[in-house]
């Protein structure tokens, strides 16, 4: 085992020295050392084939897993601030160690299961929320070609998996056998299933666009190739920022009905009623306590991720970002600034306007959520899917004023059918 | 006229369900927004409400009893508990009640100052209103955090007049028990001028809030007969557009000499409920700056024998607390303690219609409703 | 708020007659529900609102008096008046903003009392009247849910009754107490 | 209904969010071990008796005439009488005890006492490990000396002096007149 492991050393440096000296695309770092380790471990047999795979898996879960601690200490520091306060400033430096601590304490509180749940389906549920959490990250171009599975069917495989959350969510709510977890369950499902025909209708206008599912295809699509290509630095910045869907007409419908949606899918603030503190104490979570109730935690945190992540692949252009070709390398493809530097920017300002939404607005009624996601959500997002089919075949000239006159005439035609006869904001209080 | 509304027809009808199981669900003593003890058996239609029943007691102390016990100086420091929120104003009726029973006069710088602490917990009750109504909605905290910190300016004022934030126990019979530094004044006229940006502020973050005013309105309509006779008072009589403040139709203390106006509302639901609260802060905020500008010199508190014996008889006195019209019924047969001393809780009174405003609304919409009522039990069960 | 005069009232109905401190009418409890529908209806009163509802309880108390007994000479009368309970209502009328009309109603005898309930003419009097019931033991015909409001459903006695008695369940406490019957 | 309204409200929580890294008054958040406690010279929790001078005992001014035992609602305090060697009652308490966790710190003893012996405590840190030995405030816990009085209330201990000396002056004048009408009736003899 000795020699194998100095063996192992030695190649590194070897490796190193030849690479470190004409690093032409410094973003390439990464997927140089991946592939390299590939074909080492390709000598190395069974093990070798576990590890290969495993390398592609485990820092995902880890790097992801790492930005839902970060994002817990972020939200509280963020609410605090909105609210007037510090935010957890006692444990490490401005409170830095907060969900290190939190995860202690959860992990040391005891774990109690009501005496009549249903013990199979109470433990089941929050292993059953991990699998569409973690397996939608695998989809996600986080870089240049750092995907743990580029398919070419991505898109259709995660909003497959994404559905399995409704499943474990109810699943919580009837195992753990409490009146308030029960309509915590079926107001998920009522929730989750509505809320995905407008996420899926508002991804396919990207995949309409695009022609192809595969992520990574999707985002190399949102670059202006010919400007990229030129040598003008200014040009290339432009060219990686101006082609996102966001900047037309149907992108930028398209990414606030996809971000709406994902506000419900993932049950956060204005659709947190899965889960609605003040009505049914904490819906289908009410019965999980200790590690379980981190397990849902984690789960609906990396949910977010995976949901925010696909957003800005399909309309905030992946990892592209202002980045310009490095001088001394001649690669045309290379880059100076890593792509998965401008992935992770965007989530989390996309995390961001999440949480600032959390510490402001307060929560839908039931039938208000879901009269939201039928005679809201859906007719828009069909509007936007003809008006983008008509712009692909106009002239630019053509189409953009056609897209944004149609688009703001059917925002302002389905806000009025939506105005409930109850409802006239307009009071007026006389003074005796 | 005879408005004689019996229990049974109510304005939504009870659909009899023989074939479907109904969810019943006690909405108990221990829930994240019953503001404190209070129990409700709710029967779901699936979120549908179809009965609701009230319990109540878990909070009660005898208070009544306690005070039969005691002389009528040493129960001062029990009405703090009644509706722990607003403490002094409970003194003010309970040294208004006495006053009338022993027939002790009060001077002028009593009176205003007594003025000036009714209207700042008038504030500080509604400010909590409104803040906990919009945390039932579902807002995490933060229109509460804003109420909250306001609020904490108020109760550091409370604790430098009086020595506590919340249980003053401040007010004696003929006056109040310290006087207030001129600092005192000029930091609450301070405090008066910059109240109205919080309002500003509140306005701006909810009262244009859709999801605020589409999950409020319409909700927990309250007509202004049903209310007149179920006793309702206060705000949330004056949101169904009756025009009834005992600051103006009673007048006590020196109430008369400051024009005010009373805001009232045209609907009665939850949405009138909530912006009544938040008119009358600024209706609060001019009379704090008429007392404040024109308070006297002069002592502040007027001859009591320490030990009171009021002669025998009987007195209702009651004043316009945050909650409605808190009122105190004494009969003295002429010995040091009460012979009877009966508290009209404005909270218990306006759950009176709970049940009927609930029925047929949603569950999230019960919280609402709850929360629009403003009950503190402390006041409830006593 | 400009109290009511009751003379109209005591003419309508003569046998209704002022109390002692000459505020409030002692009424009769066989017609109190006529009184209050006529008070709810007649133009002079319109008290469309009963704001409070109050028990007090009256123990049977032993009074000497002055009387001339039979040879003409003033001798203390020994004359027992029964206990009574006693429930007091104040109506207000928030259309012509007029003060409150005090009514009493006294029971006679102070086991299983019964009293008309005011609930079908005035919904305020739902729970103040369950109140009553709960803590004085009067009984009121013809509301529509009586059962304790504030004590819990197996509580026997009435604890606001001047002769109730609190069982003696204090807590231990180790020190020098003045609870008589503390375990100290 | 479309949206303005909510628009609106963000602006508000944004404000608050940056205007909170601008001005730090802002921030309401007082660190509490950190000292920034806003104990104001009012404030009060539980009493404690005042002695004058050096010894304890001898200097207290309380009496024991169980006025405020009478008149305290929660019946808290608890006074003995302090009997000398040959039994003769002695004008000062023998036990003291103030029961912490029932009182409540509504300051009628301080207005009943006509001594101005009891006075409130604004010290809050109180807590301890059990409920009878720890609360159980006996006269050497209660007793503090003037000064102590004069650091946590200023005021009011500088207003009770005054009273203390009024009385004593008024008491020296009696003393006075009687001596000089004795005086003066004294020669007819």
């Amino acid at each position: 085992m000795q020699d194998t492991l100095n063996l192992f050393v030695m190649n590194i440096g070897q490796w190193l020295s030849a690479n470190l000296g004409t690093l032409n695309n410094p973003d390439q770092i990464i997927v140089e050392i991946a592939r390299w380790l590939r074909t080492e471990f390709g000598n190395w047999g069974v093990v070798g084939f576990i590890l290969a795979n495993l390398m592609a898996t485990v820092p995902l879960i880890a790097v992801f897993s790492g930005c839902f601690a970060l994002t817990t200490w972020l939200e509280r520091k963020g609410l605090g601030r909105i609210q007037n306060r510090y935010g957890p400033n006692r444990v490490g430096p401005y409170g830095l160690f907060q969900p290190m601590a939190d995860g202690i304490k959860m992990l040391l509180k005891e774990d109690i299961v009501p005496e009549r749940a249903d013990k199979i389906g109470h433990f089941l549920a929050p292993v059953i929320i991990m699998i569409p959490a973690m397996t939608g990250l695998v989809f996600l171009p986080i870089g240049r070609n750092i995907i743990a599975a580029s398919i070419d069917s991505a898109l259709l495989f995660f909003f497959a998996i994404g559905s399995i959350v409704s499943l474990s969510v109810f699943m919580a709510g009837w195992a753990s056998h409490n009146k308030f977890s029960l309509v915590g369950g079926m107001r998920a499902i009522a929730q989750l299933v509505s809320y995905e025909m407008p996420l899926i209708l508002s991804a396919v206008v990207v995949v309409m666009f695009v022609g192809s599912m595969n992520t990574s295809v999707i985002v190399e699509a949102q670059q202006i190739k010919s400007w990229v290509t030129s040598d003008a630095p200014a040009l290339q910045c432009l060219g990686q920022v101006l082609g996102w869907h966001v900047f037309q007409p149907w992108g930028l419908m398209g990414f606030l009905l996809l971000f709406v949606s994902a506000l419900a899918e993932a049950n956060r603030s204005p659709f947190d009623l899965p889960e609605a503190d003040s009505e049914i104490i904490a819906g289908h979570l009410t019965e999980y306590s200790g590690f379980k109730y981190a397990l849902f935690f984690l789960a609906e945190y990396v949910n977010t991720f995976a949901i925010i992540g696909i957003c800005t692949t399909l309309f905030l252009g992946g990892w592209n970002g202002p980045n310009i070709r490095p001088p001394w390398s001649d690669d045309p493809q290379a880059l100076l600034i890593p792509g998965f530097v401008w992935f992770f920017l965007k989530i989390f300002v996309l995390m961001g306007i999440m949480i600032w939404i959390r510490g402001t607005l307060p929560r839908l009624r039931i039938d208000q959520l879901m009269g939201f996601a039928w005679k809201f959500l859906l007719p828009l997002a069909i509007i936007n899917l003809l008006v983008a089919g008509c712009f692909y075949h106009m002239e630019w000239y053509f189409g953009w004023p056609f897209s944004i006159l149609i688009l703001c005439k059917s925002y302002a035609i389905v806000v009025r059918l939506n105005k409930s006869k109850l409802v006239n904001s307009n009071r007026t209080y006389t003074y005796a | 006229m005879n408005t004689s509304t019996g229990y049974a027809p109510r304005n939504y009808k009870i659909v009899k369900h023989k074939d479907k199981t109904l969810l019943e669900v006690a909405m108990g003593p221990h829930h994240p927004s019953t503001h404190g003890v209070f129990r409700m058996d709710v029967k779901l239609d699936g979120e549908t409400i179809i009965d609701l029943i009230p319990y109540f007691g878990y909070l009660h102390r005898n208070h009544e009893k306690l005070a039969e016990d005691m002389t009528y100086f040493s129960t001062m420091p029990y009405t703090d508990r009644l509706d722990y929120l607003c403490s002094m104003t409970n003194n003010w009726a309970y040294a208004l009640t006495v006053e009338k029973l022993a027939n002790i006069s009060v001077p002028e710088r009593a009176e205003y100052i007594r003025v000036i602490i009714g209207e700042l917990t008038r504030l500080v009750n509604h400010m909590l209103l409104v803040g906990f109504y919009i945390n039932d909605l579902g807002a995490i905290g933060t229109p509460l955090l804003y109420a909250l910190r306001e609020r904490e300016k108020i109760l550091d004022l409370f604790e430098w007049a009086s020595g506590a934030r919340m249980m003053c126990n401040y007010l004696r019979f003929g006056g109040i028990r310290e006087d207030v530094s001129d600092e005192w004044l000029a930091s609450c006229n301070k405090l008066v001028d910059a109240f109205p940006y919080f309002l500003d502020e509140y306005d701006q973050l909810l009262t244009g809030n859709e999801i605020v005013i589409s999950r409020s309105q319409g909700v927990g309509v309250l007509s202004k007969e049903l209310a007149i006779n179920a006793g309702i008072t206060g705000p949330m009589l004056r949101a169904s557009g009756v025009n009834y403040d005992l600051r103006k139709t009673d007048s006590y203390s020196i109430y008369d000499r400051f024009n005010f106006r009373v805001p009232l509302g045209q609907f009665g639901d939850c949405y009138d409920r909530f912006m009544l609260r938040l008119l009358e802060m600024r209706e609060s905020i001019t009379i704090l700056k008429q007392a404040l500008r024109d308070i006297p010199k002069g002592e502040i508190q007027s001859k009591v024998p320490p030990v009171l014996k009021p002669k025998p008889g009987e007195a209702y006195g009651r004043i316009e607390s945050p909650k409605g019209e808190l009122g105190f019924y004494l009969v003295s047969d002429g010995s040091v303690n009460p012979y009877r001393y009966r508290v009209r809780p404005p909270s218990l009174i306006n759950l009176t219609l709970l049940r009927d405003l609930c029925i047929g609304h949603k569950l999230a919409d019960t919280i609402i409703i709850f929360g629009s009522i403003d009950i503190v039990l402390g006041e409830v069960d006593r | 708020m400009k109290p009511f005069d009751i003379q109209p009232l005591t003419q309508r109905f003569p046998f209704v007659h002022a109390d002692a401190f000459g505020n409030a009418l002692i009424v009769p409890a066989k017609n109190l529900v006529s009184i209050v529908e006529w008070i709810q209806a007649s133009r002079l009163y319109l008290c469309d609102t009963l704001s409070n509802v109050t028990g007090v309880d009256f123990l049977p108390k032993v009074i000497e008096e002055e009387g001339k007994d039979s040879e003409g000479n003033s001798v203390k009368i020994k004359k027992n008046i029964p206990g009574y309970i006693e429930v007091v209502y104040h109506f207000y009328s928030i259309e012509l903003k007029r003060g409150p009309l005090t009514i009493k109603v006294r029971s006679n005898g102070r086991d299983n009392v019964r009293l008309p309930s005011l609930m079908p003419h005035y919904r305020s009097a739902e729970f103040q009247e369950r109140e009553i019931f709960d803590l004085y033991g009067v009984y009121f015909e013809g509301h529509y849910d009586l059962r304790r409001l504030l004590m819990w459903e197996s509580f026997e006695d009435f604890p606001m009754r001047k002769d109730y008695v609190p069982p003696n369940d204090n807590e231990y406490e180790p020190i020098a107490s003045r609870h008589s019957g503390g375990d100290a | 209904m479309n949206g303005q309204g909510i628009l609106k409200g963000m602006l508000v929580t944004a404000k608050n969010f940056f205007g909170s890294y601008v001005s730090r008054e802002r921030l309401t958040t007082v660190s509490y071990p950190e000292g920034g406690n806003t104990i104001k010279e009012q404030s009060r929790n539980i009493p404690f008796l005042v002695f004058d001078g050096e010894d304890p005992v001898a200097g207290m001014r309380c009496t024991a005439c169980q006025k405020c035992e009478k008149a305290c609602p929660p019946q808290c305090i608890f006074i003995e009488k302090d009997k000398d060697e040959r039994g003769k009652a002695l004008q000062r308490p023998k036990v003291f005890d103030i029961d912490a966790s029932v009182c409540m710190g509504c300051q009628i003893c301080v207005e009943v006492c006509p001594f101005e012996s009891i006075w409130m405590d604004s010290n809050f840190e109180l807590s301890t490990f059990n409920r009878f030995e720890g609360l159980q405030f006996n006269r050497e816990k209660l007793l503090k000396s003037n000064t102590y009085f004069h650091k946590i209330h200023p005021q009011q201990a500088q207003a009770s002096d005054d009273r203390l000396a009024e009385k004593e002056r008024k008491r020296l004048e009696r003393e006075a007149a009687r001596r000089a009408e004795k005086s003066a009736s004294e020669p007819q003899v």
